[in-house]
């Protein structure tokens, strides 16, 4: 099943204003740069993103929190995001904020057709208000829903044309999770193969999650926090 | 005197048991890694898909994909694995991880602990932190015992918005170590030359006091 | 002439569209894998863990490792992918496989269907059947229009323990294709030579039948 | 941190009567065969299996039924063992049958803490008796619990020192999800290599989930029905 598009404006077509997205990443790890640039020169606006951050001011989503696309921003951490954080504490912009193991599992809810489940995450914080509270071997436990959105944007290392999917290290994070959850899922690759010279057994993402796949033109890969030690 | 980052990250270093996966919070945590106890070995997963994480990367070795929680650049050990986030939180949530180390602006006598907003002038986020709060049978907290401008930060109650409910049991600041039980501190061990008299009046919330309280030994 | 189980087969391959990703159960659904129209691409899932079966080894090339849903031993196509329960029962549940085939005991005109339990005489279990008639939007049942006693499996109510409500939206015996909705059955097609009385006679349910009910074309 | 054991005897230590075990494994793919084999040697009665089918009349679980040593069996199919059809129709055998997808979704919410979730599997059949039901998006669901072990008892292809585990082909099947869910895992291994030699990228279970390796004597590797086509 040949899942292959051109490029990543052909990825990204029927994308629109107040379209629900989710977008892959942790910080600056792993996130689709190239469509996120898209998403910029495309101008779509009032969109509700669901992403762990928003990047930094001035790379991955942050570019779009900057031309003011986003209108409501579903995530688990604003860290050392100026403008996310000003945008946010102005009202500018909605937030849900949710803890980030929620995060990752109602994505995977989503994906796997289980529309709420118990957490212990949360319970007696702003988080659980207006949400169930059930005790489960004396610990109390709120329900949490699953998310889904009209388009997942991911990122992997490598893909083939199937749309099967293998990450690199820790820029897998959200990625797998938000495939699953995507009614149309994007795939942008590092290197893209033909079906059949990936090894079956060690695909992260199968293609029956991927509708859309290209090779990237560029990736950056900027680096947030670079710390090393001298040898 | 009163520790400094590095002294605190030594202390709670010695909570460390052999055999243990830690998860250690952006901060004065990542610091606890460089100080484990000779003898034993333990396991550091950091939330965002790694566990067998190691030291820094020399440099020019960074590699863009491979960071720990804190966005830093890292190394993984010999045996480490990479996961989702999905995988990780099944770790943290299931209780697979069996200590977590992290920051707080405030905790509470009943092991309150808030430390990912301060309304209307600072939002954080909460990350991984309230399901690692939620979850974890054994937290400890590491942090300062007051704000700049003076305030205890070891309260009755806390004042600013929660991450989780009656679940730090620990608490290692730059002037003592304290249990938390039966809905107080307890006082376990001060720093080197640090008055007991002065943890006492640093500290809000109900405060147990043994006869004897024994300076940490570094 | 009534048809056979490969010609059931053959007659549900027609429903395949390209693209699809198609769950093929036990028994007559799997016949369905060898008639594929032209022209079209399907990917067939086994829920055991492959997307991507291909067919039978050739002999000596077996590998007890890689078997279907029905553990006979199979093949993996280019592109073929492994994964773990969960992870497989995600995309039923899910629905992000497009078609399931599967077998039945009995069919309701409401859409419900039997397929793992004779009270006190037999129980196969449900195996994934449930997950799969629970999620799927587009589900045939292949099946005998009667059993060896000769009474009609296409009812008015189930007489068995269901595995799923109100989901069949399609059934293929050996005389006809039968529609449901509306809580009925409604008949679509007869098989080659078979008479539209003889299918009215063999049917418990309701069944609405056109004025014309063309002949399969197989 | 090494978890290797040096045989089955060691890697069973502390199984006792009446505790509840999970085992890995769809037919007779994918079961730790040695494993099994000691269970019948240890003679451990009253058992809770956990388990998605048990395996043929004389092989796989099939062998504990034989023995009476099942008290109750926790599994979606019984299939083409007469055995287990035989003392679950007579009573003998105290059997939950429950769906598949449900199965193995219980045994990973075990493993990550998730007490309970919705599932649309089994609403309106026997398995929703007494669960509660609720609708999500126009859709009836039931409520499902976690499952846990005392002792999860799983079979991989290839495993670490660090109890890292990669399966082969579809016997990986229900072997993740348990391993994730045994208060002690057990894992047996094809190959047991050191620290460091698995690629991290390529990982199934990761070694947190796993207590006790050790590389099993002898893998016999029955296959169930040998369907094959000529040249």
């Amino acid at each position: 099943m040949n899942k292959v598009v051109s490029n990543v404006s052909e990825a990204l077509i029927g994308i629109e204003d107040n379209m629900t997205l989710m977008v892959g990443g942790f910080g600056l790890c792993g996130i689709p740069e190239n469509s996120i640039a898209e998403l910029v020169k495309l101008g779509v606006k009032n969109l509700t993103c669901i992403s762990n951050n928003a990047g930094v001011d001035n790379f991955g989503l942050g570019l779009l929190l900057q031309q003011k696309q986003v209108k409501k921003m579903i995530s688990s951490y604003v860290g050392e995001n100026d403008e996310f954080e000003r945008q946010m504490l102005s009202g500018e912009l909605e937030v849900d904020l949710i803890p980030q193991g929620s995060l990752a599992e109602r994505c995977r809810a989503g994906g796997a057709g289980i529309p709420a489940f118990f957490t212990p995450a949360g319970y007696g914080t702003e988080v659980a208000e207006g949400k169930e509270v059930r005790v489960f071997n004396g610990k109390p436990h709120i329900l949490e829903s699953a998310l889904e959105a009209d388009f997942a944007i991911v990122k992997a290392w490598k893909g083939d044309t199937e749309g099967n999917l293998i990450y690199k290290a820790t820029a897998r994070n959200f990625n797998p999770m938000m495939a699953m959850a995507g009614k149309i899922t994007v795939a942008e690759v590092e290197e893209l193969v033909p079906a059949g010279e990936l090894d079956p057994n060690q695909i992260h993402t199968p293609g029956i999650f991927v509708q859309r796949i290209f090779q990237g033109e560029k990736f950056e890969k900027r680096i947030e926090q670079r710390t090393v030690r001298t040898k | 005197m009163a520790l400094d980052k590095v002294g605190i990250a030594k202390r709670i270093a010695q909570e460390l048991k052999d055999g243990w996966y830690v998860n250690l919070g952006i901060g004065i945590p990542t610091l606890v890694a460089n100080y484990i106890p000779e003898g034993i070995e333990v396991e550091f997963q950091s939330e965002n898909g790694i566990l067998g994480m190691g030291p820094f990367p020399f440099e020019g070795e960074e590699d863009a994909d491979l960071i720990n929680a804190g966005k830093q650049t890292i190394t993984a050990t010999k045996g480490a694995v990479f996961f989702d986030s999905a995988m990780s939180f099944a770790m943290i949530r299931g209780q697979h991880v069996q200590l977590t180390v992290l920051g707080a602006m405030e905790v509470s006598q009943n092991g309150d602990i808030a430390n990912w907003k301060i309304p209307g002038k600072m939002v954080k986020g909460m990350g991984g932190a309230m399901d690692l709060v939620a979850s974890a049978d054994n937290i400890i907290v590491a942090m300062m015992h007051s704000n700049k401008a003076g305030e205890s930060k070891i309260l009755k109650e806390c004042t600013l918005p929660l991450t989780g409910v009656g679940c730090v049991k620990k608490v290692v600041t730059e002037l003592a170590v304290m249990e938390i039980k039966d809905g107080k501190f307890h006082l376990i061990e001060r720093a080197p030359g640090v008055s007991v008299e002065e943890i006492i009046s640093k500290t809000e919330g109900n405060l147990v006091v043994p006869e004897n309280v024994p300076e940490m030994v570094l």
